[in-house]
């Protein structure tokens, strides 16, 4: 079975992509699975300057979710291109550098930077993490300011870019139109959700930053309505993400509207998941007499008296 | 250090203090390439709840199985808790740093532990007195005299629990000639008080050099025995915990602060868990 | 232990009430649980006339979650008042309305109808249902709508009116403070989220309608940082909600600010758990050392160092 | 009818062909209120896997205990499968609308049950039974005949399943003298058909009145059945599923479309889940 997907001009030889900051640089991934194998590797989301991340403790557990504040913490492009991206490069993984500003310059600095560079596939521009206090989220939550970071970013650098956005927000599709009149290839849905846990014992919150950002299961409904709402209302490339832990989960990304999808806690709790949907997934494909990605990708069955009333 | 991601057969789950359990887990794989101080990640259920796999450290190595100590906390526990022999378990490890064995091979090693931080430290005690017995100990002054009456590293456990259930495992260390002393917080067994106590003591009655000194314990008690360590010239190496995710050092939730005047964080499950006193701010 | 709490002028026995639609008009449960020792019965939303609601399939379980896409079925103000409300009276219930409208018209209309009625504690308005095509959500997604909304009714009732808040929303502060501007005494914080479901072997939506709201447990999280962060930011009374399946659960909303909760889903599951959370929060107060409920409220604590970087 | 909320002793649970399981709960409360066509809502596992409670017929009602027939499907039944006798099971019920008997107590009573439908059909085959038995019949033609030779009620079981394992319980309907009848999808046991081809046959053959036609299977069965008995001016009662949150009609979340031009829905759970045919569009 051919899975190969395409993201505007992003070629992928197959749909199932490791998410932003749930797979490092790649090395720690690299014993457990084959980095070639993956559709592609996102990587944890960099910044100009090294960044040295939130004060501990930064995860949760909640009801089938996981808030996290890491913070960004993160190398910083120089030593990214000289120490880490060497390695992906080795291992043959279609790379996606997930990139994050505080600033317009800042962002405009990321691509120039990564246009020079060889060995990788794309970028993804964050605009979407609430676990900052400058930039990120600030710059997701409006049209004008996505689409100027986009606009940024499409300026420097001939590299195919997906826009990672928030779904903190009160009207996706209209966030989405801004990232793609800026010059996305296509977008990436959903990054976490702002969230927050108390521990009842002691009063305190189980973050040290209080409110963090929800992954996981719990939220897949509201990733896969987003996709569907994304898809139905403009016709662009989206990967899907948000609490794939199966490969029916990740089949529900593709019939809302999805060309691919990443994985991101469901990785931290089983490291081969990727590998694993890739293969149900030509299985399902099979069983469902489809003969490609393509054909899958929203293809859902409604009644057309039930539409109606959406 | 390769690390495995398997589904391994559980061959002893038993209690063996009111909420506490050792589950032995045959694995070659992983007891081939464990060292003392590392930890598995546990799957403890299939499904939701809990989400997470939760990280035990290795409480004891044999060639072919490891065996885990664990206390009933939360869903996780208790999912483990209700596991029989015979049943299969997802597991990924050995993950962490192990704990550097003592440079010397004479005089005492302290092993302070608090609560369930006995459960690393039993591992350790085992391979230290192994390799105690292999290397011989570093010449006396008096040389001259045979193998026999050269004075071998002596093992110390300063053990501290909150009562005398929690007190486990002792038996296992008296059977390596590690010297045992224990305190409770109640008083219920040996003299009451905490670990520290025992620490502070120790370090003014004990006769050779001390080599080394381990913690694992929870946080106030290793940044009690880090003060009362500092300027010690001793290695102290602390075994830590924190909340974690992978595990294996990608999602960068398990931070400690770094020493260092720039705010730099460590991974305690990739850097650590096992970490000497300079490295972090406890 | 002394449990009333205040939330403005609405004076409560107890701080535990029982969400909208998952009580119906109070007498299916009455036969499980005795409804005088609620904090507060909120109805099922009440409009203008009866409605139908959606097709069915209207429910669907996701992982801790539950969406439903109900579509406000009631039998209507007239029959409310007349076949509903005599019985739940009886019950010496603390009973509030929750009233939705299509249009500014109706939500005035339904004020004026229940000012002129006795028995009732309060009325709940609903700018929130994701699950209905006019009205609902619509209203409650802008702050200006929202005012509106809470304006018009507050013009036509003396009553005290809480305003129930979508958390659909970019800024949910924002939408809370055009509330209160517009007149409400309180706030109910939060109805469902919008999400949905794929069946992937039928590849049809889980829900006829497809989209749908979510709650249960994996909402709580985005819940819990609603509260705090309008509580935070503005002094007012809320009413929090979302996912509370236990004693703990409850006390994350009073620590995060709120001084009362109200259960939905988690009543659906287990009928008296409002009665076992009233019995385990005073045992709570006691251990921790707090006389009552209002010195529970928002008594979160964290460290100044961390508070900083929030 | 008083619907209790209790946790009950499992007595039973134990497969009686592949992934179907048979379970007896002890609780005189409900069963003491139940009615065949009823059915009980369980939490099958504390926690979250499952979140909602799962709606299951009543199979049996005895003085002091119930009996549930149920299939394997996914993680709710899954969880119910590995309860063990003497464990706890929270239920809710007995809850909805029973089946109602036969008016008349002679003639013929066809009940048509596809796949797991056959669940409450037992039950109510055992109620009309022991009616049957109680009451006399009525009078024949042929007045002046003792007891012994009226004719009494007939009940006949018509019965599909997809295939020979799948059909259950016969030997317990032939016990109450039910004439059984089956049919199964893949030939292999009885003939080859759908449950609706008996029923078309035994509208055909069947020599008394027909008095009432119970049916309980997935939706298309259901519709067919609806289509067969059109206009036929026989009772028809059809036992609807439909997924359901509270179970006791506050939610509004298990609606089936009333009859009648203007849209209504009725709550399968409170409303139902026993419909007459003329109540409801399928
Ligand atoms: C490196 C390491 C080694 C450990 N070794 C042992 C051991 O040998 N024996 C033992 O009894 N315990 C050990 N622990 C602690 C053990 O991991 C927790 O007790 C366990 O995860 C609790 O899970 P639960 O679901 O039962 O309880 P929960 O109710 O879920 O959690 C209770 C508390 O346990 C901690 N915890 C929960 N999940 C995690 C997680 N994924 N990572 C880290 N901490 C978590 C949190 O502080 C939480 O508040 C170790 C922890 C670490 C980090
Ligand atoms: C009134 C009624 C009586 C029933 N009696 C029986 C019976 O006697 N024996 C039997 O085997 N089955 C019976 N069922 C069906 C049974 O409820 C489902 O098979 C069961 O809920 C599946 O749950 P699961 O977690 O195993 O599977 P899941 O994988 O969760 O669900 C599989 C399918 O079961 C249905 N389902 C799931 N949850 C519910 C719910 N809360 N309410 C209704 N349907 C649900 C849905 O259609 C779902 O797609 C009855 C259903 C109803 C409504
Ligand atoms: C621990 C953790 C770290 C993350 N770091 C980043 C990041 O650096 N950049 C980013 O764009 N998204 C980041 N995310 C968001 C994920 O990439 C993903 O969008 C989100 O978690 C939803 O998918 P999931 O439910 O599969 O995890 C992070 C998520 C987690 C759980
Ligand atoms: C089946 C169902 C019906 C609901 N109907 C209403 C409604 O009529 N009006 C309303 O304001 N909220 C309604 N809600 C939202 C709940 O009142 C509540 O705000 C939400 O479910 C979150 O709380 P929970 O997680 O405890 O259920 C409904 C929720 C459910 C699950
Ligand atoms: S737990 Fe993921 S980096 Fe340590
Ligand atoms: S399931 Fe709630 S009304 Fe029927």
């Amino acid at each position: 079975m051919n899975l190969k997907t395409k993201i505007g001009k992003l070629v992928l030889q197959n749909p199932i992509l490791v998410a932003s900051g749930c797979f490092g640089y790649g090395e720690e991934y690299a014993p457990l699975l084959d980095l070639s194998r993956l559709g592609g590797v996102v990587t944890k989301g960099i910044s100009l300057k090294p960044r040295p991340g939130n004060s501990p403790p930064r995860l949760a557990e909640t009801p089938a979710g996981l808030l996290n504040s890491i913070g960004l913490e993160n190398v910083g492009v120089d030593r990214f291109v000289e120490d880490k991206l060497p390695f992906l490069r080795k291992q043959k993984a279609c790379v996606i550098v997930n990139i994050f500003g505080e600033s317009l310059g800042e962002y405009r600095k990321l691509a120039e930077i990564f246009n020079d560079i060889d060995g990788i596939a794309g970028l993804e521009i964050n605009i979407s993490c609430p676990n900052v206090e400058r930039g990120g989220l600030e710059f997701g939550l409006k049209p004008d300011s996505t689409r100027k970071v986009l606009e940024t970013v499409r300026g420097k650098t001939s590299l195919p870019i997906l826009a990672k956005l928030s779904p903190n927000v009160t009207d996706i599709v209209e966030i989405a139109r801004a990232a793609m009149t800026g010059g996305a290839d296509g977008l990436t849905l959903i990054n976490t959700l702002k969230g927050m846990a108390i521990d009842v014992n002691t009063r305190r919150p189980k973050l040290a930053r209080v409110i963090g950002g929800l992954s996981g299961p719990a939220i897949r409904p509201v990733a896969v309505r987003m996709v569907y709402e994304v898809a139905r209302k403009l016709s662009v490339p989206i990967i899907g993400a948000g609490g794939i832990d199966s490969t029916e989960a990740a089949l529900e990304f593709f019939i809302a509207g999805a060309r691919a999808v990443q994985i991101g806690t469901g990785l931290l709790i089983d490291p081969r998941l990727p590998l694993t949907i890739g293969r149900e997934l030509a299985g399902y494909l099979d069983n469902q007499g489809l003969k490609d990605i393509e054909s899958l990708v929203g293809n859902m069955l409604i009644e057309k008296s039930k539409r109606r009333k959406e | 250090m390769v690390m495995q991601l398997s589904r391994c057969p559980i061959s002893k789950n038993q209690v063996i203090a009111p909420g506490y359990f050792l589950m032995e887990i045959e694995s070659p794989e992983i007891a081939g390439e464990a060292e003392p101080g590392q930890f598995v990640m546990i799957k403890t259920r299939d499904g939701l709840e809990p989400l997470l796999r939760r990280p035990l450290s290795l409480h004891r190595i044999s060639s072919t199985s490891i065996e885990l100590l664990y206390q009933v906390i939360g869903k996780g526990t208790q999912s483990l808790s209700r596991t029989r022999p015979g049943e299969f378990l997802d597991l990924l490890g050995p993950l962490g740093k192990p704990f550097p064995l003592p440079k010397s091979n004479s005089g005492s090693t302290l092993l302070v532990a608090g609560g369930m931080g006995i459960a690393p430290i039993l591992a350790l005690a085992e391979k230290i007195a192994k390799r105690s017995k292999v290397l011989p100990a570093p010449r006396l002054r008096q040389a001259g005299k045979g193998q026999r009456s050269r004075a071998p590293l002596k093992i110390h456990l300063l053990y501290g629990a909150k009562n005398k259930a929690n007190l486990v495992r002792i038996k296992e260390f008296q059977k390596l000639g590690v010297e045992v002393k224990t305190v409770t917080e109640d008083g219920s067994a040996g003299r009451k008080g905490l670990a520290t106590n025992l620490l502070r003591e120790s370090l003014v009655s004990s006769p050779g050099q001390i080599s080394a000194v381990y913690a694992c314990g929870p946080r106030p008690m290793l940044k009690s025995v880090a003060r009362i360590m500092k300027n010690k010239k001793i290695p102290l190496y602390l075994s830590l915990e924190e909340m974690m995710a992978c595990g294996m050092g990608a999602c960068l939730g398990c931070s400690v602060r770094a020493k260092g005047k720039e705010i730099h964080y460590l991974r305690v499950c990739q850097d650590g868990p096992v970490f000497e006193t300079g490295e972090i701010v406890l």
